[in-house]
């Protein structure tokens, strides 16, 4: 029955705009729609998936700015994050959210240096990981790390043995409240220190044993398997 | 051995000794060679940029011989470290010798310089990072997510050709009758047999086969074509019993039968 | 904590509220507040309870009137569940919640034949659609065509027992591009399209029909009788 009248309702709407039938829904509906999509999603939500929800011929990323503004200053707030777009609360409040604080596991600092470099340096392997850090990154770290799903595995590197990169997520740059990788804090004041070169060691340099077990190609292959 | 140890004792400060002990004290608590040596570089209290390597070096063998000394198991690396070090060391104070390739000690140096500032670095980020506001700490996501739910929706469709196919298939049902239903177009032998049986009594003078056809069966070509064959089979089969004769004229020529009698 | 407060109110009252130091925030900064609790929380949420997490004073049922009317018409909307409140997805925008897929599929042969004779002899009983067929017809195929809004109901025959008649609907002539149901072609017709031939040559004589479920055993065994 719902589905009837808006059904008629449509049709009407298309019959007195003497338009053609198909034509997309008026900025302000498609404004709306974006609004409530993005209302009923705790996830990001790209803009092509919008899209794919909307009526056909609407314009997600249109929409999405006037409706960026409209939340301006208010409760919630639309947020960029990556490609995709999410509301959040504003941050000014979330002292009025203890109740639905989620108590993240603690991270180690071994973690959470890990994951700033692979944060800063991405694409990276785990070998520069280390050459970084000066020790070896232990298995559990980097499971961690993709269990919470703020890494995961990027292209392989193109050097011998091939060796998998790592990279960051979008439900890390979401939980961060990061737009992009290149919001990071600090990122364009390293880059200029040349802190985010690869500059390989001069000669022998000590560094940490980088032919443990787990980087043999086996162990490689294994974690891409599924 | 033991002299230049008090005496490199000496030479440090109070306050430096009481650190490089604590630094002994907590050598569980370093994350390598790497994390030992910038946190020895603090003690310089300068800019990471202008960090002595060479004074650095120096404060990372002193922990190491401090450690031995306390008789505290050093992991293989710090030791790997302190090798290196005490190399670098020897490059940065003696005269560069021209016959030896390899990186100068001051390359070395910068380079180790290098890895202390971006370790560093690293670390002041991860603490940025870790700073900002974080979702479900500081900002927060929708509290009751409206998943979307699938709905499938089967319709189902017909052509004005389909339709059209379909009533005729009904209307002509009777032409369309399988073939193999249509019994009543065949004559078996056996029905030729027993009905011959009965008629050949009345066949006392040489009759035409043909004339022996069931009424109904002699004008449809499908029903005559059957009805021959089995009533031609029977005739043979009448025959060799011996209840009957046949002869034919010629070639294609009508078949007759007469009664055999016995007597003649 | 509840002794506080109630110092604080006693302190509230004993200073002139204009000056408090702990008034309340202008309505603005509660409506915010009142905002990003409905988004955040994980159940719709009372006043009460809005109140004892906002801060001392204010007035989170005027705050909800603000609010409410600030969504008013917008892709969510402030809605009250039992004596909570919660954000919900304006009722229009329900469908954009539903991923549909859908699936086209061919009308099966008894449905087409129960069809076309409706169409070519409406109005027609069940019992004379069954008589054509010379199968009985299940009485989901009936159901399946009144579904989908290609039959309905006609007059009841004035006979005994007067039983239902079913005739074809707009929709059904919409669907299939008909002026009416006389605009049907008849057998000559069909047969001079081609669409019938007089007699398929004995390979491709049609062989019992296994492939129509509703069709009652007694149905086919009446097709095979002579």
């Amino acid at each position: 029955m719902t589905d009837d009248a808006t059904q008629d309702d449509v049709t009407d709407a298309a019959i007195t705009s003497n338009d053609s039938l198909f034509d997309a829904p008026p900025m302000g509906e498609q404004e709306r729609m974006v609004e409530a999509i993005l209302f009923a999603s705790a996830e990001p939500i790209t803009v092509k998936e919008l899209e794919a929800r909307m009526p056909h011929g609407s314009d997600a990323a249109e929409a999405l700015v006037y409706l960026r503004k409209r939340y301006e200053g208010r409760g919630v707030s639309v947020v960029k994050v990556g490609d995709a777009w999410a509301i959040r609360t504003a941050p000014d409040l979330g002292y009025l959210m203890q109740k639905e604080t989620v108590e993240t596991r603690k991270l180690s600092r071994a973690a959470i240096e890990t994951l700033a470099i692979i944060a800063y340096h991405q694409p990276v392997t785990r070998a520069e990981i280390e050459e970084i850090r000066g020790v070896s990154v232990s298995r559990g770290t980097i499971d961690q790390l993709i269990e919470m799903e703020w890494i995961r595995f990027g292209r392989r590197r193109m050097t011998p043995g091939r060796p998998v990169t790592f990279v960051v997520t979008q439900i890390f740059m979401d939980h961060f409240g990061l737009e992009s990788a290149r919001d990071l804090p600090g990122l364009k004041e390293l880059r200029s220190a040349g802190l985010l070169e690869s500059r390989p060691p001069p000669g022998a340099m000590p560094g940490p044993e980088t032919d443990d077990e787990d980087e043999s190609p086996e162990g490689q292959s294994e974690l891409f398997e599924d | 051995m033991s002299e230049t140890d008090e005496f490199e004792s000496d030479a440090m400060s109070v306050s430096e000794r009481l650190a490089a002990e604590a630094l002994i004290v907590d050598v569980e608590g370093f994350e390598g060679p790497l994390d030992l040596l910038l946190t020895l570089s603090r003690t310089q209290k300068v800019d990471l940029r202008k960090v002595s390597v060479l004074e650095l070096a120096e404060q990372y063998l002193g922990f190491v011989e401090k450690a031995r000394h306390l008789r505290i198991e050093l992991a293989a690396d710090y030791l790997v470290m302190a090798a290196w070090l005490a190399f670098l060391k020897s490059r940065l104070l003696l005269p560069p010798d021209p016959s030896e390739d390899g990186p100068s000690g001051e390359e070395l140096a910068a380079h180790l310089a290098f890895q202390l500032e971006r370790l560093q670095a690293m670390r002041d980020v991860a603490a940025k990072l870790m700073a900002r506001d974080q979702l479900g700490r500081d900002f927060f996501a929708r509290g009751i997510p409206e998943d979307v739910t699938r709905v499938r929706r089967v319709t189902y469709t017909a052509t004005l050709l389909d339709l059209m196919q379909g009533y005729a298939r009904i209307r002509t049902k009777d032409e369309f009758r399988p073939f193999v239903m249509d019994r009543d177009a065949v004559m078996t032998m056996e029905q030729a047999l027993d009905r011959m049986r009965g008629l050949i009594g009345y066949a006392g003078d040489w009759t035409d086969l043909t004339s022996y056809l069931p009424e109904g069966w002699e004008t449809d070509p499908v029903r005559r074509r059957s009805a021959t064959a089995a009533n031609f089979a029977a005739t043979l089969e009448l025959a060799k019993r011996g209840a009957l004769e046949l002869r034919q004229g010629e070639m294609f020529a009508p078949i007759q039968i007469r009664r055999k009698t016995h007597d003649g």
